[in-house]
């Protein structure tokens, strides 16, 4: 029984067949989802980031503003718009807003640093479902490549106080 | 019965007894999270590079 | 009782269940890949 | 022994301070259950668009009380029952520092009321996870902290009894499985409450001021080494209780005490490390460590929920084709005691446990899939699965058989109770499915109006996502039903239960 010590020499105990199979085939498996991971890495086209740096929110929210400042196009619901060029573009979470809001071109290739200006954030892009941490302190470099085009938002999805629920943003994609 | 008798004498294996030592394996699980998990991952944040300077 | 000689399958049910299970496991992990390489290129 | 009196149904030893300390856990695990379940019901009643209960604000606090009196206070004070169970009373022994036992009660009952009461107050919105720099009251961290403590002391009570017992020769050999078990979970324990001390003592010293920056990347890290293998723990008690109801309710013996144990060892050495599952998307961490820790090691804690995942059922197929249900593939399985709740409540814990809870908690796992999970309502539908499908089920399951077994008392209103593992066991399931289905349109977790009324961009959300919503409140509903029901049976049980002697 479970509830009472086994027998002196339980180790010697055969394994029977059936069991044998299924460990087998699930020891297989337990290799085969470890290896698709570096397999992916090299070969898929979605992975995270492995780029990302320390920066205090106050500088990112600093570089932020510059960069919204030289690229910025118009505003929508009181959120500056920015058409950037290919390469190194900002976005910043902050209670309870994400901004700017970006307008991007399909199939190329952009730098996208992802950080927060105060709390912990989350970065949901909608209806893609696509999810990574805005976290404070770290800039977090993501490489990405719109391949269509349309309205994408961002919602926020960790908790990060009261108005939380209220707490979205947009990119462009044409 | 002869056969319980000549098991009581045999030695108990090696694996058996590793799997009975609860103060070694809780040591071992201590040790794995720690440096795998743990150490390495606050290592990792602490070589974190500087963000460079960008100019606009 | 079980496992006298090791090599007899004395819980087929269970074996037909844990194929079942499996079988969704597979399928579900699967078909979560596939939704992920619907998502933008991203590195 | 005046200590001691002999269980009349199972001729087992029983020390009468153990059995005390397991009934005044068990008690204030279902208390609590109470709680969290009230909460449970107005956040799902806030959760359907077309109610929408609660403000904003009540929702978050709730939400995070929730947390705090389901997650940690119903789980680990029915563990802390279940470690005294299966030391003292399954090893016919007398407990070990019995004051120490009752000290760590009165830490973690302090605790748990500080803390939900600075929840309460308005002084903690911060949910189950409080991520620096969101700030709480740092009496709301002193009370987790002593928490955390009053559960390390009821790991040493549980330690210091299998030392009794084995200096006291009360067993012979290997400690009995369903205690390995217990043993498994109380080592998880130990090294996850170590990490909860790591990082809440500094951030409680932040609340007050002594300390002036709580780095968040280190907090989220350290925090998931205690936020995530404190599930680990209940995986563990949850197994061992399996093994222990089937030997209990069908007489299932372990088909092989060497694969049981082998699994039970794996989850020891690698089931921690798969904490890295809630830092995959976050800046900080190289891909080798989110591959390593979600990798090889950790699917070794896989490959042992797998062995249980057929050891379990075939213990149990082979007790009942003893008992001479062989007919065909299933017969066994027609002709199993369903009328016994806990027996049914366990087989809804297996099933709860694997097919929805563990399987998803793999896929989710994978390091670029969580891409695609992180933080969206699947996450929440994966450990209502592994959390209230498969550990609390089981643990309700095992309350059938601690009542008449611990408590003397016959389980009040059988018919209610023969019925309460299914209620449960439906509505946890529609719900736990149907927040999945919402979360992989990409649906977020912790959101007061997924509608997005007040804000900048009123999103139109998938209309299917909505419909599914409606569906999960109607799960959750059932859930909370079958959930009041555990606790009525419960509370009846003790207060007019007819007493066995």
């Amino acid at each position: 029984m479970a509830i009472t010590s086994p027998e002196r020499l339980w180790w010697k105990q055969p394994v029977c067949g059936q069991e044998k199979l299924w460990i087998s085939i699930a020891l297989v498996w337990c290799i085969f989802i470890t290896a698709i991971m570096p397999y992916w890495h090299f070969f898929g086209k979605q992975n995270p980031s492995q780029e990302y740096y320390r920066v205090s929110p106050v500088k990112y929210g600093a570089i932020v503003d510059k960069f919204t400042a030289k690229h910025k196009v118009g505003e929508e619901a009181g959120i500056p718009v920015v058409d950037p060029p290919p390469g190194d573009i900002f976005i910043a979470g902050s209670q309870f807003v994400w901004h700017p809001i970006l307008k991007l071109k399909s199939g190329r290739t952009y730098r996208l640093h992802l950080s927060s200006t105060d709390m912990v954030h989350g970065f949901s892009v909608y209806p893609m479902n696509m999810n990574f941490m805005a976290v404070p302190d770290m800039d977090y470099v993501l490489t990405i490549q719109p391949d269509k085009a349309g309205e994408f938002f961002i919602i926020c999805n960790e908790f990060c106080g009261g108005g939380h629920h209220t707490m979205t943003g947009k990119i462009i994609v044409s | 019965m002869i056969e319980e008798s000549k098991k009581a004498e045999e030695k108990i294996p090696y694996w058996q007894v590793f799997y009975d030592d609860i103060m070694l394996l809780f040591f071992l699980s201590a040790a794995i999270t720690f440096i795998s998990f743990t150490v390495w991952g606050l290592m990792e944040i602490g070589n974190t590079p500087v963000m460079p300077d960008y100019t606009f | 009782m079980a496992g006298k000689n090791g090599h007899e399958f004395e819980a087929p049910g269970s074996f037909v269940l844990i194929m079942t299970f499996f079988a969704v496991f597979v399928l579900v992990y699967l078909l979560n890949w596939k939704y992920l390489s619907d998502l933008w290129p991203i590195n | 022994m005046e200590d001691f009196r002999v269980c009349p149904a199972t001729g087992l030893k029983v020390h009468k301070p153990a059995e005390l300390l397991i009934k005044i856990n068990a008690v204030t695990a279902i208390v609590f259950i109470l709680i969290g379940g009230l909460m449970a019901l107005l956040l799902a009643l806030t959760k359907i668009p077309a109610i929408h209960l609660l403000p904003s604000d009540l929702f978050y606090r709730f939400l995070t009380l929730h947390g705090i009196a389901m997650l940690v206070a119903w789980i680990i004070f029915f563990e802390a029952a279940i470690l005294y169970f299966t030391s003292a009373v399954l090893l016919n022994c007398r407990l070990a520092a019995v004051k120490v036992a009752w000290l760590a009660y009165g830490l973690m009952l302090g605790g748990a009321l500080m803390a939900a009461v600075e929840i309460l107050i308005g002084n903690a919105d911060c949910m189950f996870t409080s991520y620096p720099p969101l700030q709480a009251h740092h009496l709301y961290y002193l009370g987790v902290i002593l928490f955390a403590v009053g559960a390390i002391l009821v790991c040493c009570v549980f330690f210091g009894t299998l030392a009794v017992a084995k200096h006291e020769k009360t067993y012979e050999g290997s400690l009995p499985l369903v205690t390995f078990g217990a043993a498994a979970a109380a080592i998880i324990a130990i090294v996850t409450l170590a990490h909860g001390a790591i990082i809440f003592v500094p951030t409680w010293l932040w609340a007050l001021g002594v300390i002036q920056h709580i780095d968040a990347p280190a907090y989220r890290l350290i925090f998931w080494g205690f936020g995530h293998s404190s599930q680990q723990i209940n995986v563990c008690a949850m197994v061992a209780v399996w093994y222990l109801i089937a030997a209990v309710t069908v007489g299932a013996k372990p088909v092989n005490q060497r694969v049981c144990r082998t699994a039970f060892v794996l989850y020891i050495l690698f089931i921690d490390i798969a904490s890295e599952h809630h830092i995959l998307v976050d800046p900080g961490f190289s891909a080798a460590h989110k591959a390593w820790n979600t990798g090889y090691f950790m699917h070794l804690a896989v490959l042992a929920s797998m062995i249980h995942a057929l050891a379990v059922p075939s213990a149990i197929e082979i007790a009942l084709r003893k008992k001479g249900h062989t007919q065909g593939y299933f017969e066994w399985l027609k002709k199993a005691p369903w009328g016994n709740p806990s027996f049914s409540a366990m087989v809804w814990s297996i099933a709860g446990f694997g097919f929805l809870g563990g399987i998803t908690g793999v896929t989710f796992g994978t390091e670029q899939i969580n891409i695609i999970a992180h933080n969206t309502w699947r996450i929440t539908g994966h450990f209502h699965s592994t959390v209230v499908a498969g550990t609390t089920m089981s643990f309700m399951g095992l309350t059938y058989i601690v009542l008449p077994l611990i408590f003397r008392k016959e389980v009040a209103f059988p018919k209610l109770a023969k019925f309460q593992p299914h209620v449960f066991g439906v509505g946890i399931w529609t719900m736990a499915i149907f927040m999945m289905f919402s979360g992989s349109f990409g649906m977020p977790r912790r959101h007061w109006d997924i509608t997005f009324s007040d804000a900048a961009f009123s999103i139109p959300f998938d209309q299917t996502a909505m419909m599914a919503l409606h569906i999960f409140g109607v799960g959750a509903i059932i859930a909370v039903i079958g959930g009041g029901m555990f606790v009525l049976v419960s509370v009846a049980t003790l207060l007019i239960g007819k007493d066995i002697k």
